[in-house]
């Protein structure tokens, strides 16, 4: 562009997330004497609002025309400081973030290199800044349609909001029933079981004529962006149509018998069955992975409710935004981890859960390893908070509360039962406290641990032992059974799904929000929004509160009809293009056509079309196409700048 | 001083890119001899820049992206795939050791790969020496 | 008025560019009408004594072609470049280096070793080699010019304020340029003049006979296809660098069926030919499998001779890294 | 000290042939270097490359003659893939290389060369030139000589793709058969050559046979040297440019060797002086013996007047014509008159222009099938050609992908290096007497260069075709004693 750049620099400390390790006023110095830089200052949170005040100040009194912040990672604040350039009246491209924290101050420990990389970086932005152009954002319609993954809580929650202000949902499931990890396991405030919340949902669900669900369905291919995605799902066959009158004659005669993945473990199932009471869709089903269509339960079923010939069908759904929401796996002890799988008296919490539940396989009796324990002793955090070798470096945070409220129900029922709790922290946070108290009032024993307990399985029975910090000795707990307090964990297939969405993945295998404080519900994938305990523990509530939000966000989103995107896109030169046709071949979104202009054959970009990932500029062989934002003479800047030159 | 090599980092925004910020929320550390520019996808990377780098006095380059079927534009890494293995060829046979120039597939779960990647890449080349020696021969 | 004054001079040059000016035919009594030929070697006897004797800047423009290959062509050129207004590197070689520039792939001394040593014909047992020579009993001394450790482009030496592409440049791209010269209304300084600013398809006759998706299977050699003439090269698989390659040539050696071979050089928004060239053939190779690449790699044969045939000096690293020792 | 009064006048005149001359205590000439100043190592950058791309790449090394370095590579090409090509691609090649030898020996001739003898030797140097030339013969067959010469470049522009450094060269063929338009346009541009080289020779009689000045120039002794003298020649021994066995003859006349292109390290070495880039081609069986001529020195010439002497005619009739009038007149072969190679240059014309007009009428040459496509795997290639000024030899080894492994070029000026050395050294002789310099020596060893043609961009890679020259002269104790530089 004509007008000479005027360059400002701003440098933010980040607390001491930076200037710990940046010397800070070093390269606000430093960054004074850069070509066309006007101003350098430096604040210790430029993402603040006094901060964003200091640089919208700055672009008024020296009428700036670029801005380089050093900061964080664009994927943190770009969007805040971009708002800055906007409503200082600057088009929101003529910034250049330096990421000297994530990048710098962080990952080294010298302040010295720390500094002088903090420069380079610095001087690599402004190199860039200075070619930076104002760009547009391309406008277009979008589809009134989201699609919803995951039947828990969280997404049925997401599906019921989205439907109530309008949009068509497809909502897709993996398992056979919606309902979730909720509809089996989970108390609220001790009084409302989870089933009754997935239940109360399952309703709505079934009556609202825009929520289109898929049960046995699954994702498998995502295209297009924002606004205009394609959604590719699998359907797999149910084999048993809506006739069936759950009478259960077919699971009767099926000769097909595995182990019931919805008492975790603990029962066993038919092929055909019905996951659990209240399970929807209403009907039983053919579990299509293990059936091998002997044909028993034709005969057995009197309502032609059974169709083998059922096939898996694919189909495309358009939506406009996607809404994660297929939660988490509980962890699964390994064999011998506090003699797990060693002696039938040791179970994990989601599995008495599930002995407690009226619908579980003991009907809600106490019986563990096929006897009523007269005490039980909780282990907590295994599988978290690095407890053992392979545990987690996480908390699951749910499980204290959990475990104290099922250590309580017990209590109700069988008094006479002796509890121990065997503990590292109590993280019963917020109203869940008074859950703690109550333990206290009923007996139920707590006993701290540093060094994680040991379990030993003999003939003379169970013992749990720990070393008591206030006696300062070894105890030696003998009991009827073990409860194991295990955690969340990422699902087995979640690394499948980041790959078809595209969606970053966090520390923890759990997906990463694009912001955890100012984007919490969305993957850094623009169009992509996040629910439940897919980005983290989350207990019943948290889940929900979350479903509500994401869909609000994506009730944002798609709420004017119509969206902006990142002017990013690939525009090619007439002067210069040469019809050579590369780009055609190279574009995967088919956006880049040959048209005719001033008698000469040459390349046109459909911009909405266009994802500008650039690699049609690469392939140019004349320079004739290049990608805003991203021009070769932009980032060839940037390499000088980063070997020294200027 | 000893010598530190200085390498270029060209990352593609969703994963390598995201990796690295990854690698600074998990605090974890790795030499500072590396200088990463952001494209949105490895498929933007013109093997242009790399001798540009080069030209420059980059010790080594590093371009890196999604793992294959990972691309964020379904297959841009692809083309990069392409490009840059016609490129490593055509660098050693203008005399630039394959260890200075590496294409990676790093996505944004891999901190620790990246962090591998870093440490082994900087103690390669410094077994190496400085390239911009080599240069001078330019007259 | 008084005539401009043109001075043409070659370097390391083959005489090809010197023949193309001659290929003027006619054109060149037009010209020799409106300028004054104050320095040509080929064809005129006027010996650099009288360019010296010239005030500076006095002539108007040096057309020098060929590269800078001996320390003598650098001591020219400089001469030339104060005597001059303008100074125009005419034809690849001075642009780029040309097809001599390949000898960047060596160093000195192993060009020396094969020319002198190693050829099968050269009997040279006491292991001469021309250098500056002392014969001691004549007691005198015979300067060799010295044979620089690279060749370089014109612009490596001296300023350089346009260029005319080819190897050689055609006649009509030649008058063009002396067109434009004359005309008055100078391009911006570092301009290449004369051809077009488009690359070769644009002006190639089977630019039309392309696919709609531009991808090719496999790279095919000269030696291993008779191309259908009639249909674009690319496409048949012979790796032709006429999307990478400034237009102006007409396409002649399409015309004879063969690949461009990019003698006209890269265009304005390319900084790196070879590297140009090599994104492009890269991106249209159909195929996701590395070890596909490499099998056609292959096809190339020679990638840096393929795709700096012209350009090696000029290109980013110059030529190939010297290893120290 | 010496050291001071060579630097100096050096640098003052760059871009010259160097010649020194050191004179002995009587100060007559002791020794004499010829030196040019050029090297571009193509024997080294070869390697590495792709030998489809050889008829391509050699070409750079003379831009005067490309033709003859693109044919020899491509002849190369077939000898290493082992594929002879169909017989209509062998015509169309040896075609476009008689309208390639057609134009440059005219160039020579009449832009290069001519002055001398059009213009005059005495004329003022900005007169001689081609200008002048026009000026002498007037603008009319000036024209006609200018547009000659296009109409031939034009034709080989359209079936070798590009005139300057060709392309439809490709090992067993050519890349593209020929179409009826350019058959048309041959056939008259046939016709038209026959008459042009006939009128060239007309010319040549008219103004420098009918001059007795010239014709003693020509015989007299300052330009003879009794060498060897080599070229090819067809089954018949009669001068062929595209092909056939090479042959040598001695001082006498009589055949010394005839050889076929692949036993040339049998018969050619190569002597190096520290002195020039150029290296001295001799004939290995006799060896090395210095700057010296005669039938025991290895100094073997060729080029025109070497193509006639070691022939036994021309194979067609108005140049065999031509061919026994040159040597009745020049009293028999061999003729060892240096200036006598403008005349066989003209012989040659002739000869191209009809083997032009027999080839353009043969209708073989229309036929579509130029090319077979190799399949057996490279290893070795050699070819030959005659280049307007000389026997060309390109030589390749390969590995089996057909990437050079190794080359060696044994270009047309060169053969003549060492006896354009004897000829500066029988000038200084003859022209330093008694310390004495008569300047007449600039013109004389000048037009001894004109009539080689010394195409030093062949030589030694790059051209100096307009041959300045410096001459240091040294006293015995190695002082300079003056420099003379022919203007």
């Amino acid at each position: 562009m004509s007008e000479k750049p005027r360059i400002g620099v701003y440098i933010c400390h980040c607390g001491l997330n930076i200037a710990s390790t940046v010397n800070v006023k070093e390269v606000v110095e430093y960054a004074k004497n850069l070509p066309d830089v006007i101003v350098s200052r430096d604040y210790v949170f430029m993402c603040s609002t006094p901060g964003q005040d200091l640089i919208k100040e700055d672009i008024e009194k020296y009428n700036l025309n670029r801005i380089v912040v050093a900061a964080c990672s664009p994927s943190m604040h770009e969007p805040t400081f971009r708002a800055v350039l906007e409503n200082a009246g600057l088009n929101k491209y003529l910034l250049e973030m330096a990421n000297i924290r994530e990048h710098c101050s962080w990952v080294h420990e010298d302040k010295t290199i720390a500094t002088e990389k903090a420069k380079d970086l610095v001087r690599m932005a402004v190199a860039k800044a200075r070619l930076l152009e104002p760009l547009k954002e391309p406008e277009f319609e979008v589809q009134p349609n989201v699609l919803v993954l995951g039947g828990g809580v969280a997404g049925m929650r997401a599906a019921l909001e989205l439907a109530h202000w309008g949009f068509n949902v497809y909502l897709v499931e993996k398992s056979p029933t919606l309902g979730g990890r909720a509809a089996l396991i989970g108390w609220i405030e001790s009084k409302r079981r989870g089933s009754d919340i997935v239940n109360a949902m399952i309703k709505g669900i079934a009556q609202n004529p825009r929520i289109h669900v898929f049960t046995n369905s699954e994702l498998v291919n995502l295209s297009g962006f924002v606004g205009n995605f394609t959604a590719r799902i699998n359907v797999n066959p149910r084999y048993v149509n809506e006739k069936c009158t759950l009478c259960g004659e077919c699971s009767l005669e099926c000769p097909i018998d595995v182990v019931n993945e919805y008492e975790f473990g603990l029962g066993r199932r038919k092929a055909i069955f019905i996951p659990f009471k209240g399970a929807y869709p209403q009907t039983y089903v053919i579990d299509y992975r293990v059936c091998v269509k002997c044909g028993e339960c034709l005969k057995a079923c009197r309502y032609g409710a059974i169709d083998l010939n059922d096939k898996p069908k694919t189909l495309d759904v358009k939506v406009g935004a996607v809404v994660i929401a297929t939660g988490y796996d509980p962890y699964r002890p390994f064999m011998g981890e506090y003699g797990y799988g060693l002696h039938k008296g040791i179970i994990t919490l989601f599995q008495l859960e599930r002995i407690l539940d009226p619908e579980g396989p003991t009907h809600g009796e106490l019986i563990i390893g096929g006897k009523v324990p007269k005490s039980i002793a909780f282990i907590m955090c295994v599988g978290s908070r690095n407890t053992t070798p392979n545990a987690k470096n996480y908390c699951s945070r749910m499980c204290c509360t959990s475990t104290i409220m099922n250590a309580i129900r017990i209590k109700e029922k069988y008094p006479d039962t002796d509890i121990f709790i065997i503990y590292k922290d109590i993280m019963t946070y917020s109203s869940d406290e008074r859950l703690y108290e109550e333990a206290g009032k009923r007996l139920i024993k707590f006993i701290r641990f540093e060094e994680p307990p040991t379990v030993s399985v003999g003939p003379e029975g169970l013992f749990v032992n720990v070393y008591e910090i206030t006696l300062q000795e070894e105890i030696r707990i003998p009991v009827d059974a073990i409860v194991l307090s295990v955690g969340m964990v990422p699902r087995r297939d979640l690394p499948d799904l980041i790959t078809v969405t595209r969606v970053g993945c966090g520390t923890d295998g759990f997906i990463r929000e694009a912001h955890l404080k100012l984007r919490p519900v969305e993957a850094p994938a623009s169009g992509i929004f996040l629910a439940g305990a897919v980005t983290g523990p989350k207990n019943i509530i948290e889940s929900i509160k979350m479903g509500s939000a994401a869909a609000a966000r994506v009730t944002a989103l798609l709420s004017k009809g119509r969206i902006t995107v990142e002017p990013l896109t690939a525009t090619s030169d007439k002067d210069i293009c040469s019809g050579c046709e590369v780009c055609v071949g190279v574009c995967p979104y088919g956006a880049i056509s040959m048209t005719e202009m001033d008698g000469k054959r040459i390349a046109r970009v459909e911009e909405t079309l266009c994802m500008g990932c650039g690699a049609c500029v690469a392939a140019c062989p004349s320079g004739a196409m290049q990608q805003k934002g991203f021009k070769d003479s932009q980032i060839m800047a940037q390499v000088v700048a980063s070997l020294g030159g200027v | 001083m000893s010598f530190e090599p200085k390498i270029v980092v060209f990352a593609c925004n969703w994963c390598t890119y995201a990796a690295l910020d990854l690698a600074g929320t998990s605090r974890m550390k790795y030499p500072a001899n590396f200088r990463v520019i952001r494209v949105m996808c490895s498929g933007r990377i013109d093997p242009q820049f790399v001798l540009e780098a080069f030209k420059q006095g980059a010790d080594g380059v590093i371009v890196a992206g999604c793992h294959p079927g990972d691309c964020h534009y379904i297959n841009g890494n692809m083309k990069t795939l392409r490009r840059m293995t016609m490129l490593r060829k055509m660098l050693e046979d203008l005399g630039i050791e394959k260890e200075r120039f590496r294409l990676e597939w790093i996505s944004a779960s891999e901190a620790t790969k990246w962090v591998q990647v870093a440490k082994e890449m900087v103690e390669q080349i410094k077994a190496l020496g400085p390239l911009k020696s080599k240069l001078e021969v330019m007259v | 008025m008084e005539k401009p004054k043109i001075a043409l001079y070659w370097c390391a040059s083959c005489g090809g560019c010197e023949e193309s000016v001659v290929d003027l035919a006619e054109k060149v009594l037009d010209l020799i009408n409106v300028v004054d030929i104050v320095f040509w070697p080929v064809a005129l006897d006027f010996k650099l004594e009288d360019v010296e004797k010239l005030p500076d800047k006095s002539i108007t423009a040096s057309f020098i072609n060929g590269g800078i290959r001996l320390s003598e062509h650098e001591k020219v050129v400089k001469l030339l470049r104060s005597k001059s207004q303008y100074v125009i590197a005419y034809g690849a070689c001075s642009a780029w280096g040309g097809i001599p520039g390949l000898a960047n792939l060596y160093e000195r001394d192993e060009i020396f070793k094969r020319v002198y040593f190693e050829v099968p014909t050269v009997v040279n047992e006491e292991g001469i080699l021309p250098r500056t020579y002392e014969d001691k009993n004549l007691g005198i001394k015979i300067e060799v010019t010295e044979f620089l450790p690279r060749l370089l482009p014109l612009d490596r030496v001296i300023d350089v304020d346009y260029y005319i592409p080819g190897c050689p440049p055609t006649p009509d791209v030649t008058w063009n340029a002396i067109q434009i010269l004359l005309s008055g209304n100078l391009p911006p300084k570092g301009s290449v003049i004369g051809a077009s600013s488009r690359a070769l398809c644009d002006e190639c006759p089977l630019n039309k006979t392309k696919p709609e998706k531009l991808l090719i299977k496999e790279f095919k050699r000269v030696v291993e296809i008779t191309p259908d003439p009639e249909k674009c090269l690319l496409v048949q698989g012979l790796p032709c660098l006429g999307p990478v390659t400034r237009g102006g040539c007409g396409a002649l050696c399409i015309n004879a069926a063969m690949p461009c071979t990019g003698c006209f050089g890269m265009l304005d928004r390319v900084s790196d030919y070879g590297a140009k060239a090599l994104s492009y053939l890269a991106s249209v190779l159909d195929t996701e499998d590395e070890k596909e690449v490499e099998k056609q790699m292959e096809k190339l044969v020679d990638l840096v001779g393929r795709l700096y045939r012209y350009s090696l000096p000029a290109s980013k690293l110059g030529g190939k890294v010297i290893k120290r020792r | 000290m010496v050291k001071e009064v060579i630097i100096d006048p050096i640098t003052r005149l760059e871009g010259h042939g160097k010649i020194i001359i050191v004179l002995d205590d009587e100060g007559n000439c002791q020794k004499a270097y010829f030196h040019i100043p050029e090297l571009r190592g193509f024997e080294k950058f070869a390697e590495g490359r792709a030998a489809e791309d050889m008829p391509q790449i050699t070409p750079r090394i003379c831009g005067v003659c490309p033709m003859a370095h693109h044919m020899a590579s491509t002849k190369a090409l077939d000898d290493l893939y082992k594929v002879d090509p169909p017989r209509t691609a062998k015509k169309i090649r040896e075609l476009v290389y008689n309208i390639f030898m057609l134009e440059d020996h005219a160039l020579h001739f009449y832009i290069l060369a001519g002055p001398d003898f059009i213009v005059g030797p005495t004329a003022p140097k900005a007169e001689r030139n081609i200008i002048g030339v026009i000026g002498k013969v007037g603008l009319n067959v000036g024209k006609k000589v200018i547009g000659m010469r296009k109409k031939l470049r034009d034709l080989n522009t359209k079936i070798a793709g590009k005139v300057i450094h060709p392309v439809f060269g490709v090992p067993g063929g050519i890349s593209k058969p020929i179409n009826e338009d350019i058959a048309k346009e041959l056939r008259s541009v046939a016709n038209e050559s026959v008459e042009f080289a006939l009128f060239t020779l007309k010319v040549f009689k008219d103004i420098v046979l009918s001059n007795k000045e010239y014709v003693n120039l020509i015989t007299s002794d300052s330009y003879t040297h009794k060498t060897y003298y080599m070229g090819l020649v067809d089954d018949k021994n009669r001068v062929n440019f595209y092909d056939g066995k090479i042959r040598v003859i001695d001082p006498y006349g009589r055949e010394f060797a005839k050889f076929d292109v692949h036993e040339y390290q049998n018969y050619i070495a190569e002597h190096v002086e520290p002195w020039t880039y150029v290296k001295f081609p001799f004939l290995k069986k006799i060896g090395w013996k210095g700057f010296i001529d005669g039938e025991n020195s290895g100094i073997y010439s060729v080029a025109p007047l070497a193509r006639l002497n070691v022939a036994d005619g021309m194979a067609t009739p108005h140049a065999q014509e031509a061919y026994e009038e040159m040597f009745n007149m020049l009293g028999g072969k061999p003729v060892h008159h240096t200036l006598a190679n403008h005349w066989a240059r003209i012989i040659e014309m002739i000869y191209a222009a009809e083997r032009i007009k027999e080839l353009a009428e043969d209708p073989e040459i229309m036929d579509k099938n130029v090319r077979i496509i190799p399949t057996s795997t490279p290893s070795v290639g050699i070819g030959v050609v005659e280049a307007p000024r000389g026997t060309l030899i390109h030589h390749y080894e390969t590995d089996n992908l057909g990437r050079i492994i190794k080359a060696n070029l044994l270009v047309a000026t060169q053969h003549n290096a060492a006896r354009i050395a004897l000829s500066v050294d029988k000038a200084a002789k003859s022209f330093v007497k008694g310390g004495k310099v008569d300047e007449g020596i600039l013109n004389m060893v000048e037009m001894a260069f004109r009539a080689y043609d010394p195409c030093h961009a062949c030589a030694t890679h790059t051209v100096s075709n307009s041959i300045p020259l410096a001459f240091y002269i040294y006293n015995s104790k190695g002082n300079l004693l003056r420099v003379l530089v022919n203007e």
